[in-house]
């Protein structure tokens, strides 16, 4: 089944380690294995590590080391900051504000604490999917004490005007989360540029390990752990710290910190060179999301007519790796709420197809897939009764 | 891939009697975009049997596989057979399918007994206006 | 400050990864770095290595491999398992029983629930630290929804009598969750013939990775998962999966498996010999914990006039690497509520000292502790005050 | 280690001032097991002066290392100066010591302090004494 030619474009599900952070994490398993939290040179040759790291993944931020929490996932930083952060100002309010096009680790979060007597206010997007941040100031009200707005998304690839919307926090006295995941250590992400007040970020979206991630909460905001247990990351996470996935994830930083200009300059010709070919080869094929403010690396489109997952695995037998929002790829198999969200309807939404494209694409890659994927469409459109109708009303119309 | 047995891949990247036949015996609808997954038979009926068996599928790898299987197990056989096939049996004949597909993409028996009600219907209606001409 | 002698006695705080376990995980950083979650080849060969994994670490348990969930510490299962089968359960009722020398995520969880509504009763231990089944089934209530009973102590070694406590559970209906973090992989750990519903576990506790461990929870037993988010482990545990980390798990469980009994033969004799000798050539010196029913690999002591992390200290000087459960030690400046338990007054348990044999030590290892360790406790005796009174107090007698 | 500066290691591994003083001036003791330190102090005094300092202490590496670091502080000050001395100072001149460690370790002038107002007790019972036995 597998194909010689393999074009990964799925960056934004995970990328790849890059080799320079596997050779940092190395030394962490069988030489410096020692504890972090234990009283002896293992332990401190650990924490030394552990606190540089720490120390990288906060200049990817431009804040401070101590500001930094490692957690396991993107999922468990914004559950951590957003039911954390409310659970320790609830005396204050119980109102949040998030938008309709969170990631689920964030709107389910929301949905948790509206059954513990939260007001959850949702905002809604524009059809390019940007929330506006005359909504968030409409939204919030005396009692709210959390706004939760996406950097950017993983599925359209919209970039918020997160800036503008931590304006009208601020004014308002109400803390701003921003869950970074899909962004951080692709574009910048300095949280006193931002001006947010919290932002989660996942070493896998930035060629850095899987099972480790890390949340920064401006010093001075409180918020309540979600685990109980030791003392480790200063009692805001217990457990036994993930060195070598920590070590990793600072090197992968320090990386994506030094060849930031590298995302913009390198993937955006290459995305837009999908995105112009694609549309312009595919009839009845949009593209989703914000047509600029968008992920450099990030192309996603709906295809009229016939389903993302027979597109996927398609795609796959030619060698290319994509993701989608469609029904069929969900297991719980409901249309993405993004797609949804942008008035896409659900017979559209089922066309979903995303590719992300990372630092290791070339454009080889993008032109195979532009040379392959007018052909899998054809296939699966002579198979579609829906695009059968579209044709016959087409020609009714004539 | 939502680990598909073999057979349901060859039935997706090589599906079975995809297509049209214009003016069907018989045509059979199931499924909305909504929820997925769309499928459309035409049959054509020559003795009491299935002689010609087309469809088109909007819908996932299962959905296309299980309506590939079903063309397939239906060619040629009675009625009364093909109103014997389930979804089950579909979905075993193709090696099984993931739990989640079981629901929504496994409708290809159903769409193909509307085909043979839709037939039927037909038919009778025939059959009807034939007496009623007879009669009137 | 590094000794040339290097003897790593602190097993019990993590343990090294097995070089065996680290070519395993190799592949899945650089080559394999798909998403499970993703339909295409390179999330299917991750996700295929992770289904293997867990049907290893089931083996390990005895268990099915879909009752597996992969977390990322001991303390994440430990909260997953005692807030999330309580909370499912909470209908039914709102009381549940722990021990009093549960870990602090399993007894913190359970302080956490009683935040909620919950009871919690704590039932004692004798002066080695075993939990009396009898005590379990008077504590036992019609309301009672979940037993939580750890399986080894990580500070004082004792192994619980499980089986007979799972009798009480099973008998009174009520579900038994066991926190097996400090012996699975070192001792069996059989599901079915321990008779338990629920049990944590943690890879870098028997020569895995750190930043991966698991909950099995018996099929038909309920639990609401910590995290929201997507439908990663069967809705049971969002957020990507940790796959390098998972691989490395399964390997370790594997050779766990197979060397299971290594650990009895090889372990035990080196802890007798560190336990005979120490008390016999220092003064004043108990054995904490169980003297038979422990862990193999366990040695622990309060060393009575002085206190744990001045002995880490100097141990440390001298190559070793040891751990402590005096107030010193830990952040909150607490003695070890594990030795209060045990009815250790606190001028003694400011002189606890544990040391954790790990498959890799030699019985030079041993010896080396034997010759450095009573020099040190006598500097430090020469300094203390309160040694000073009991030689007094015993010339006196004289 | 609770990354411990160079000094306190030092003083750690080096106490100065370790033991006891047969009839001293002046004698005080703080802290007890419970919390985890206990220190005391002996002293000797010479013409308004600490002429020797001598300690044992029961506790961690940073309340070992204060106690030598005070003694040696304090050692051939007069007492005015010695009880200018502070915890803090102390810590100062250790090169700062690990946030959790000030509170409970870092009793060292506390416990010189106690043994300094011990020899001034004593001293004035003594004068006292003395002109009560010449009023006697
Ligand atoms: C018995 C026991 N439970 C739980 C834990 C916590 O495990 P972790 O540090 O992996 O979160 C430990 C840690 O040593 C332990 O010994
Ligand atoms: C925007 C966003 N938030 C959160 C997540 C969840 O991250 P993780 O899978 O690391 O839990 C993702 C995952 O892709 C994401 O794109």
């Amino acid at each position: 089944m597998a194909a010689t030619n393999k074009v990964y474009l799925d960056n934004g599900a995970t990328t790849r380690v890059l080799p320079e952070v596997l050779e940092a994490m190395l030394p962490y398993f069988g030489e410096v294995y020692g504890n972090p939290s234990s009283l002896h040179d293992w332990g401190e040759e650990a924490k030394d590590a552990m606190e540089e790291s720490r120390g990288k993944v906060a200049e990817l931020l431009n804040a401070n080391a101590e500001e930094i929490v490692f957690t396991s996932t993107g999922t468990e930083s914004n559950n951590l900051a957003v039911k954390g952060i409310a659970s320790a100002y609830k005396d204050k309010g119980k109102h949040i504000v998030i938008s309709a096009i969170e990631h689920f680790s964030v709107m389910h979060s929301a949905r948790t604490l509206s059954k513990e007597g939260f007001t959850v206010t949702t905002v809604p997007v524009d059809k390019d999917g940007l929330v506006d941040p005359d909504a968030i100031a409409g939204a919030i009200q005396k009692d709210t004490v959390l706004v939760s707005i996406m950097h950017a998304n993983g599925e359209i690839g919209t970039i918020q005007p997160l800036k503008e919307i931590a304006a009208v926090t601020k004014k308002a006295g109400v803390l701003l989360h921003t869950d970074a995941v899909a962004s951080a250590g692709n574009i910048p992400t300095d949280v006193k540029d931002l001006g947010v007040d919290a932002l989660s970020l996942a070493s896998n979206q930035f060629y850095g390990p899987k099972g480790v991630a890390a949340l920064w909460v401006r010093k001075g905001v409180r918020f309540l752990p979600l685990f109980d247990g030791g003392i480790q990351e200063g009692g805001r996470r217990a457990g036994t710290d993930n060195v070598p996935g920590i070590v990793g994830m600072g090197k992968a930083a320090e990386i994506a910190k030094k060849d930031m200009s590298l995302n913009g300059e390198r993937l955006i010709p290459l995305r837009d060179r999908l995105i112009n070919g694609l549309t312009a080869k595919i009839e009845r094929t949009i593209l989703t999301g914000h047509p600029t403010r968008r992920l450099p690396g990030h192309a996603s489109f709906c295809v009229e007519f016939i389903e993302g997952e027979a597109m996927l695995m398609m795609l796959n037998m030619h060698g290319v790796a994509a993701s989608s929002g469609s029904a069929c790829t969900s297991k719980a198999l409901k249309a993405s709420h993004v797609l949804l969200a942008l008035g896409i309807d659900h017979a559209l939404a089922q066309g979903s197809l995303v590719f992300t494209i990372g630092l290791e694409n070339t454009i080889e890659d993008i032109d195979h897939v532009l040379e392959v994927f007018p052909a899998v469409v054809d296939r699966l459109r002579q198979m579609s009764p829906l695009y059968d109708k579209y044709l016959k009303a087409r020609q009714g119309v004539k | 891939m939502p680990t598909y047995s073999e057979k349901v891949m060859d039935h997706f990247m090589k599906p079975r009697n995809v297509g049209e036949i214009e003016n069907p015996d018989g045509m059979g609808e199931v499924g909305n975009p909504v929820c997925g997954d769309m499928m459309t038979f035409y049959i054509k009926v020559k003795d009491n049997r299935l002689a010609d068996i087309k469809f088109k599928t909007f819908g996932c790898g299962a959905a296309i596989a299980v309506s590939s299987m079903v063309s397939e197990m239906a060619q040629g056989k009675t009625l009364e057979e093909a109103m014997a096939i389930t979804n089950d049996s579909v979905a075993a004949e193709l090696g099984g399918l993931p739990k989640n597909k079981m629901h929504c993409s496994n409708l290809g028996a159903d769409a193909l007994h509307n085909a043979i009600e839709d037939y039927k219907s037909k038919k009778d209606s025939l059959k009807k206006e034939t007496s009623d001409a007879k009669r009137g």
